[in-house]
């Protein structure tokens, strides 16, 4: 019988080259950052139940769903508002999966296992804003996008969830992206185009930070 | 190196001398300053002719110093960068720069097309609706490509475009048009309130009218108060200001458009960098401070080179230290052409003569005429001696009726100025007339716009700096800002009075839209023949069509028109503004999204498994599939994908179906919703079942199919056609949301979570059997046809598999976490090469569905019913569903309809084409026996020979009947037999095995 | 055309679809032919404040009805459809 | 007076000062036998047919504006007739035959061009749904060539064969199909129908329907008072839905903003009529040199004749996927036309329930096309109270009855036809 190695593949495995992009004789203006591994669980509040739910989300991560466009965190968990009734939640370490949610919301929400469905981007930098606009509508001016504001968008007509995390130590801004996994090759090609005149800095993370 | 520069004044001008660049016009090697434009440069290098008119092939000399230009247009750069009909008043100088002047032939000078005036007396407007009918086989082959090769201007490279765009956002509280004094105070009061601004300025340097015009603002020099509120502005956080940027449109909301020049200064865009960016700015308010633009009169010989804007021309003299002329003349109705005479004096250069159309000349004009030694004349320019090498003569008409002549070698003209109300008036808003300026002033202004200084007909230098400052401090408030705008800037109004003057009656052309070499007589003529209105008389004579979208020109022409017609200027009216406000390049509007990356691209989990395996792959919708794969040796797709099916149907082999659309519905009243939308019913579906459904649009029509499978009681997992994925999406989302509210029911896409994979043929459960962890059981019992269920794999994977077939075959779908994909298409690999397991693409897909007579794409067409594709009895009867009554029309389910039936070509050897129409064998064929068309074919390595399936009249009833395939497109002609569509197996043995 | 979703804040237009006239109900189960046909293919197409379906398929997927001036573009309100539920953003 | 290089040639001697009004202008009679509503390109070749082929002269065409006003003269000026179903295939022949004849018929140089029309495919399904429609063509007596990569090539050398996202592997060719100028044509008409005695009546918006106490139609009223009529005939595409809720009537159509654009001129680049088939952008060079460009509806219902950018920049990304040279051509005039459109996508020409109420709507963004058909099937349905032969399945009642006549197959919506 065939030894089967199961090695899992970030959707961007094949295009991320680490190290420097673009324009040399400038300091890099972008960092992109992949992160590989994460759990990710759409949890979509059921009829009516969206008090239940947000109670259930208080008991299981010690915080309130976000019920507005916002991220909130607690130490192992990011809670991602991602339209009416729903939100996602981004973890590691297998602590928040599915099949243990589904417990802890089966009387009020549904839930999908998007873990492999998206890849999960981190731009920062001093013209982070200057290249995202070029992908994204939004506002993302610090006071029209203040850190964990989050939206569910479309950056070059396909849909993302964006949200601000904390500043780097440096202060700058930190925009994560979760975008479509059929997509991320695609999108990142985008990114590289948009950010090359800034000069960029890849890298990739094994986990969550 | 050239140095020389003939009319350059030895200081003064915004120039740097110590920046000597050289360029090339017509071959020519001149050099002029950093900080020239080429239509500076080229006035500092003496050249006068500088272009040709499109239809006579007049020569025409440099008219402005802006974007208003209508003559002095050139092909710049060249090869695949060449850029024709660029304006060389707004092309900034930078060293090297070549350029070309255009619609000449064979060169400037002697451009043999000049021949046309002498057919001018029957070249009038509209000349060519009332001849070229002759013989009528004649219009394309020989008046037409003359015409065609005639007109048009500048050569287009005819090569891809080299160069790099990018499309951006902007967002602020007040975005302002032009960085003149209006512009400027209106980014100080806004800015200093605490608003976010941004300005943008067309220019590379900014000032507006300032830099030519001077002035004193807050008791300083108009330069040291640019500088000082540049450095003011660049200390609020929030205020950008952008050069090289035109604001051309205003669309709904607050959109805006503008367009970035980022690199155009230079020869070539540096590395990584665009050439231009497109803005789209999102404001709360916005200011148009861009300004006026003065108009010519109207008067014979007004094309002369030499004959120029009076502002234009002070602006090469003061900003550019160019001289267009040594001894000027001035043509005016108005004060403000006479700053032109102070800026000549101040540089040294002789006035021929003053004309001036008003009796009242001021005290102080008069003092200075006196002083200087030159006369004021009464009366109007009614025709100028001169030609290629410029002016030499002006002759004059008088007030009292006496004539007199000037020799002069440039002629200034100024006839008032008009409001730059193209932003104001882009949503169809039509400005309104003010007399005391005799123009069109903004009215009707898109919602939260306001315009301020001399884009709102306030021409003195302490009005726009008011008006600006104003409307900067208000659109602050009106955005929510109610920091302090301080003190407005102070500056005097010059005087400004005028007498309207549009036309000087006369002998010999005189041109109105000079580009388009359209005369006062044109418009006579169009008024004769009926053209009066304003949007007639554009489209009849082609006024204002031209590149400088007749910003010189459209008010003279309807001010002619209004006075041939006994009308008023307003009554007349204006034609439609219409965006952009300046010519923008087409690559600016696609940005990033050309060539490889016109779309997104979507690749599948398994893609660059399939490029190591050497696929050929197709695009479908934005994703690539791996459509076959070729082994060395195969001559053509067609060995390789017999190959692909035959060993499906003998042995095992795979196909990535990820890209199928995949629906999680999830609640208690998910199968309740899903009976809705499919015509079938699900809610009976039991768990760990799969079914087929189908699902229409609300006419009627069969909108898309798929499985859907029952996982858990209040969950289903829905599958869609790969390019339905993201409509249905859509509709179910709508039935949930607008149309069946009550149901307790939650859709997420799950699309992009599994890689899914469809394994098919006899020795399926062997290989499965590989992979799959011995605990489950996969026997015909354990895991009987349509079922459905989660299943672990060896190695501790967890996965879904699905017992369906679409090849007809044993076969299952199994689905991984998308990120197993990779490694779940090699273990397939790894533990099938004892059952030699064969990747397949989708041509062998496609080929095996025929094959089995299952539906898709070609025959889902929008326009075929359930009954049509042979599953109407899938219609339930005793539920509501979308589509369900106007499925019942009467034509949907006419006896005649086209419906899906087998064709077989009755000549083994022949192959089928998609797209043959179907006759009745023996019937010439024609529109009363096109009785249906071939939908999908393909060769069966099963039955050896072509296959296809058809729509064809009343089809169902007729199999077994030789009919005629008619396929005149590509000359071929057969008989093929109407057949059962299941080719293959067609009690589904196979599949339930 | 700038939206306001009421979950998302102001978007761009290009984020959202347009299905079209809001006013036709669908009929409930067993209505006529004639009542489906006049849902399905009948239209006011007003010339100004008409009520409209829109979908914000590029944010959060929700389905909305928009009250929009069809003569000059401009949205008068903006409310989801009855099947979404959920906290609004403030207006 | 005749149009001619000769009658060219004798008013330049007299300085241009003997040309008559290319129409007269009219003022409103009382009554008339025929009263069309819209002085576009439909409602002037409908008064020209009814005076020319049958022979009723008493007619009047009313326009609100200035004739040409509305989508006459806002649009691409494609002529073509490469339909693939039954019901337009027939007609839209029925009207590129008399685009064929239009300059001698009217006496005017509406610059028909017959430079060819193409579609391109970039996919083996794209090429068989044209194959299948090429074939309809060619069984309608319809002259249409499948090209292969190779004969694009050659035909198109500047399209992007090296990188396209989608490259081009054929099209489908109609030569016959060309441009028109599209303004001569309302002007060709309005000069030849008023030679014949149709009143052109500019400035005169009609406001509502005279009607007898059986709900006859009696006549109009306007802006310029009330005129009689025997029967009116609607052709107001981009208002239909607004004069008919005069007559009471509800229609099976939506207003849409189609926006188009027009390059600088330039010297010849493009030689033919271009459809980009993996995206919305279609392209033809007028004879002054503009790029005439556009693509897809943006989406909305509008009667703001104006369009939004996301559309503006989804045409232009077509435009440069197709040909990477026009990137620095600028794009000189962008604007929008108020589309008809109808739940299939194709056209209305029938009797009304209304009696003595004609209608002539639902054109989508293919009206100008069909100007002379439209004309001529018009007339004859205003004249013999019949459906003409090639336009028999343009009937109101077809969507009542399932009978629609859908090129795209995506129904009962509008915004995707």
């Amino acid at each position: 019988m065939a030894e089967f190695s199961w090695l899992s593949r970030s959707p961007l495995e094949h295009v991320l080259v680490v190290g420097a992009h673009g324009a040399r004789d400038v300091a890099p203006g972008i960092s992109l950052t992949e992160v590989r591994n994460f759990d990710l669980i759409q949890v979509m509040a059921r009829r009516g139940k969206g008090a239940e739910l947000a109670n259930a989300a208080k008991v299981r991560f010690g915080m309130a769903a976000p019920d507005l466009p916002k991220a909130v965190s607690a130490s192992d968990v990011t809670l991602i508002w991602s339209g009416p009734d729903q939100f996602l939640v981004l973890s590691k370490s297998g602590k928040h999966t599915i099949d243990i949610l589904s417990q802890a919301f089966s009387q009020s929400a549904s839930l999908s296992d998007q873990s492999h469905a998206r890849a999960l981007i981190s731009v920062s930098g001093a013209k982070a804003r200057a290249m995202l606009a070029k992908l994204s509508s939004l506002d993302l001016h610090p006071a029209a996008f203040p850190i964990y504001a989050a939206a569910a968008t479309s950056i070059d007509h396909t849909s993302v969830n964006l949200w601000r995390g904390d500043d780097r130590p440096d202060g700058q801004a930190v925009f994560n992206l979760l975008v479509f996994a059929s997509f991320a090759e695609s999108l990142w090609h985008t990114m590289l185009d948009s950010a090359a005149e800034y000069g960029v800095d890849i890298g990739y993370s094994g986990e969550l930070g | 190196m050239i140095t020389s520069q003939p009319h350059r004044l030895t200081s003064g001008g915004l120039i740097d001398r110590s920046l000597l660049l050289n360029f090339r016009f017509d071959g020519k090697t001149f050099a002029g300053f950093q900080g020239d434009t080429l239509a500076s440069a080229l006035i500092a290098n003496g050249v006068k002719l500088v272009g040709r008119s499109f239809k006579y092939h007049r020569p025409r000399g440099i008219l402005t110093a802006g974007s208003e230009e209508p003559n002095a247009l050139v092909e710049l750069r060249t090869g695949a960068r060449r850029e024709p009909n660029t304006k060389a008043t707004t092309a900034e100088l930078y060293d090297g720069l070549e350029a070309a002047s255009q619609n000449r032939w064979p060169s400037l000078r002697h451009d043999l097309m000049a021949v046309n005036q002498l057919f001018s007396p029957m070249f009038v407007a509209g000349f060519y609706y009332k001849t070229f009918m002759w013989p009528a086989k004649f219009w394309e082959a020989v008046y037409e490509p003359a015409i065609r090769r005639a007109a048009g201007l500048g050569r287009a490279a005819g090569v891809a475009d080299p160069d790099h765009y990018d499309k951006t956002w902007a967002h602020c509280d007040v975005l302002i048009a032009g960085s003149g004094p209006a512009g400027l105070a209106a980014a100080l009061a806004a800015g200093r309130s605490g608003a976010r601004v941004i300005l943008c300025e067309d220019d590379f340097a900014l000032g507006g009218r300032l830099l030519a015009d001077g002035g004193t603002i807050d008791g300083v020099p108009a330069a040291e108060w640019i500088s000082r509120t540049l450095a003011e502005l660049a200390s609020l956080p929030d205020v950008r200001i952008m050069t090289r940027t035109t604001l051309f449109g205003v669309y709904d909301g607050g959109t805006y458009g503008a367009i970035e020049r980022v690199n155009d200064h230079l020869p070539s865009p540096p590395e990584h960098q665009v050439r231009q960016r497109l803005w789209r700015i999102v404001a709360k308010r916005s200011i148009v401070a861009a300004g006026a633009i003065e108009r010519p009169i109207v008067f014979a010989g007004n094309d002369t080179p030499g004959v120029m804007m009076a502002s234009a021309m002070r602006s090469y003299i003061a900003r550019y230290a160019a001289t267009p002329a040594k001894r000027i003349a001035l043509f005016t109705n108005n004060d403000d052409g006479w700053r032109t005479v102070e800026a000549a004096l101040d540089a040294g250069l002789q006035i021929a003569a003053v004309v001036d159309a008003r009796p009242d000349v001021s005290a102080a004009h008069r003092a200075l005429a006196a002083k200087t030694g030159f006369a004021i004349l009464n009366g109007f320019v009614s025709g100028v001696d001169g030609g290629k090498d410029g002016v030499r003569k002006i002759s004059i008409s008088l007030a009292g009726g006496a004539r007199a002549e000037v020799e002069a070698d440039g002629l200034a003209v100024s006839g008032g100025w008009n409001p730059a109300v193209g932003l104001t008036s882009s949503h169809r808003g039509r400005p309104k007339w003010q007399d005391d300026i005799s123009a069109f002033v903004p009215d009707g202004a898109p919602p939260d716009m306001v315009a301020a200084g001399a884009a709102n007909g306030a021409f003195g230098l302490g009005a726009c700096l008011r008006q600006g400052f104003a409307a900067g401090a208000a659109a602050a408030q009106s955005a929510g800002h109610s920091g302090s705008a301080g003190t407005p800037p102070v500056a005097d109004d010059e005087a400004f009075s005028l007498t309207p003057l549009w036309h000087v009656a006369g002998k010999g052309k005189a041109f109105v839209d000079y580009q388009h070499d359209v005369t006062a007589a044109d418009i006579e003529l169009a008024q004769r023949e009926g053209f009066e209105s304003v949007e007639h008389l554009k489209r009849y004579t082609t006024l204002g069509m031209a590149t400088d979208q007749g910003k010189t020109s459209n008010v003279a022409g309807l001010a002619i028109m209004a006075a041939i017609s006994g009308k008023s200027i307003p009554e007349t009216g204006t034609t439609i503004y219409r965006p952009p406000y300046v010519p923008v390049a087409i690559g600016a509007f696609a940005g990033h999204h050309r060539d490889e990356n016109f779309h997104a691209t979507r690749l599948t989990p398994s893609h660059h498994w399939a490029v190591e395996q050497g696929a050929v792959f197709v695009d479908t919708g934005l994703w690539k599939r791996a459509q076959w794969y070729p082994r060395a040796g195969e001559k053509d797709w067609l060995e390789t994908v017999i190959r692909e099916v035959k060993a499906v149907r003998s042995g095992v082999g795979f196909c990535d179906v990820s890209t199928l659309g995949k629906i999680d519905v999830h609640g208690p009243d998910a199968g309740t919703f899903l009976d809705r939308v499919y015509i079938n019913t699900f809610s009976n579906l039991a768990v760990g079942k799969a079914r087929y459904g189908l699902m229409l649009r609300e006419d009627g029509m069969v909108y898309d199919d798929g499985t859907t499978s029952r996982l858990a009681e209040d969950h289903y997992f829905l599958t869609t056609t790969t390019a339905k994925a993201g409509p249905v999406m859509q509709h179910l989302e709508f039935c949930r949301q607008v149309l069946f509210p009550q149901f307790d029911v939650q859709l997420t896409s799950v699309s992009d979570q599994w890689a899914q994979f469809s394994i098919a043929g006899p020795k399926t459960r062997d290989l499965l059997r590989e992979i799959v962890d011995p605990a489950e059981d996969l026997s015909n019992e354990g895991f009987p046809f349509m079922g459905a269920r989660e299943v672990s794999l060896r190695g501790g994977i967890r996965a879904r598999l699905f017992r369906i077939s679409f090849s007809g075959e044993m076969a299952f779908e199994i689905s991984v976490p998308a990120r197993y994909g990779d490694a779940l298409v090699r273990n397939l690999m790894l533990a099938g090469k004892q059952f030699g397991v064969t990747p397949y693409g989708t041509e062998a897909l496609g080929v095996m569905r025929i094959e089995k007579g299952h539906v898709a794409g070609p025959e889902l067409n929008g326009t075929t019913t359930a009954a049509d594709l042979g599953l109407g009895k899938m219609m339930s009867t005793k539920k509501d569903f979308v589509g369900r009554v106007m499925a019942g029309r009467e034509a949907l389910v006419a006896p005649d309809r086209q419906v899906v039936v087998g064709i077989k070509p009755t000549d083994r050897a022949r192959r089928l084409r998609s797209g043959a129409h179907v006759v009745p064998k023996g019937e010439i064929p024609g529109p009363a026996n096109d009785q249906g068309y071939v939908t999908s074919v393909c060769f069966s390595p099963m039955l050896d020979q072509w296959i296809g399936l058809a729509l064809v009249e009343r089809g169902r009833e007729r199999i077994g009947e030789i009919v005629h395939a008619h396929d005149p497109l590509r000359g071929e002609d057969y008989d093929v037999e109407l057949c059962n569509p299941v080719f293959y197996d067609p009690d589904g043995g196979r599949q339930r095995g | 055309m700038r939206i306001v979703c009421p979950f998302c804040g102001e978007r761009e237009l290009g984020e959202f679809t347009c299905l079209g006239d809001a006013k036709p109900l669908r009929p409930a189960a067993g209505a006529s032919e004639d009542e489906v046909f006049d849902y399905v293919y009948l239209r006011d197409n007003i010339a100004g404040e008409a009520s409209e379906h829109w979908y914000h398929g590029g944010g959060c997927r929700a389905w909305l009805k928009i009250t929009r001036n069809t003569l000059t573009h401009e949205i008068s309100s903006v409310e989801p459809a009855a099947g979404v539920g959920a906290r609004q953003v403030a207006k | 007076m005749k149009y001619s290089i000769f009658s060219l040639a004798r008013a330049a001697f007299s300085g241009h000062k003997n040309w008559q009004r290319t129409w007269r202008d009219a003022s409103p009679k009382d009554r008339y036998d025929v009263v069309i509503i819209g002085g576009g390109g439909h409602g002037l070749a409908t008064a020209w047919f009814l005076a020319s082929e049958y022979g009723i002269r008493n007619v009047a065409v009313l326009e609100k504006g200035w004739i040409g006003s509305g989508n006459a003269g806002r649009n691409t000026t494609i002529i073509r007739s490469n339909y693939g179903l039954p019901g337009n295939t027939g007609f839209y022949e029925l009207s590129m035959k008399l685009w064929e004849r239009m300059e001698q018929d009217l006496n005017y140089n509406t610059m028909v061009s017959q430079r060819g029309v193409i579609n391109l495919y970039h996919s083996d399904a794209q090429r068989d749904a044209y194959a299948r429609r090429g074939n309809t063509m060619r069984i309608n007596g319809i002259d249409a060539e499948l090209l292969d990569l190779a004969a694009v090539k050659k035909m198109m050398p500047f399209l992007n064969f090296d990188n396209a996202r989608f490259p081009v592997q054929g099209g489908l060719l109609q030569r016959r199909g060309g441009t028109a100028r599209h303004d001569a044509v309302v002007w060709g008409y309005a000069h030849a129908a008023s030679a014949l005695g149709v009143d052109i009546i500019q400035n005169c918006e009609v406001t509502g329907f005279g009607r007898d106490a059986n709900g006859k139609v009696t006549g109009v009223e306007t802006s310029r008072g009330t005129i009689g009529a025997g029967k009116v005939g609607m052709a107001v595409a981009g208002s239909s839905s607004r004069v008919a809720a005069m007559a009471g009537l509800r229609l099976p159509i939506e207003s849409h903003v189609l926006q188009a654009f027009v390059s600088e001129a330039i010297k010849p680049l493009i030689p033919n009529v271009m459809t980009f088939g993996a995206g919305h952008f279609y392209v033809s060079q007028s004879d002054k040199g503009g790029l005439v460009f556009g693509g897809d509806i943006d989406g909305y219902n509008s009667y703001a004749q104006r369009g939004n950018m996301p559309v503006m920049e989804d045409v232009c990304e077509g435009g440069m996927a197709l040909m990477p040279m026009i990137g620095r051509v600028r794009l000189l005039r962008q604007w929008g036309g108020i589309m008809d459109m109808s739940m299939d996508g194709s056209p209305i020409i029938d009797k009304t329930p209304v009696d003595g109420l004609y209608l002539n709507a639902g054109w989508c963004y293919g009206g100008f096309k069909a100007t002379p058909g439209s004309g001529l099937v018009f007339a004859h349905l205003l004249a013999r109270d019949e459906l003409h032969k090639e336009a028999a399945r343009f009937r109101l009642d077809r969507f009542r009855r399932g009978a629609v006549i859908d090129e795209k197959g995506v129904g009962a919506q509008p915004n995707l036809h």
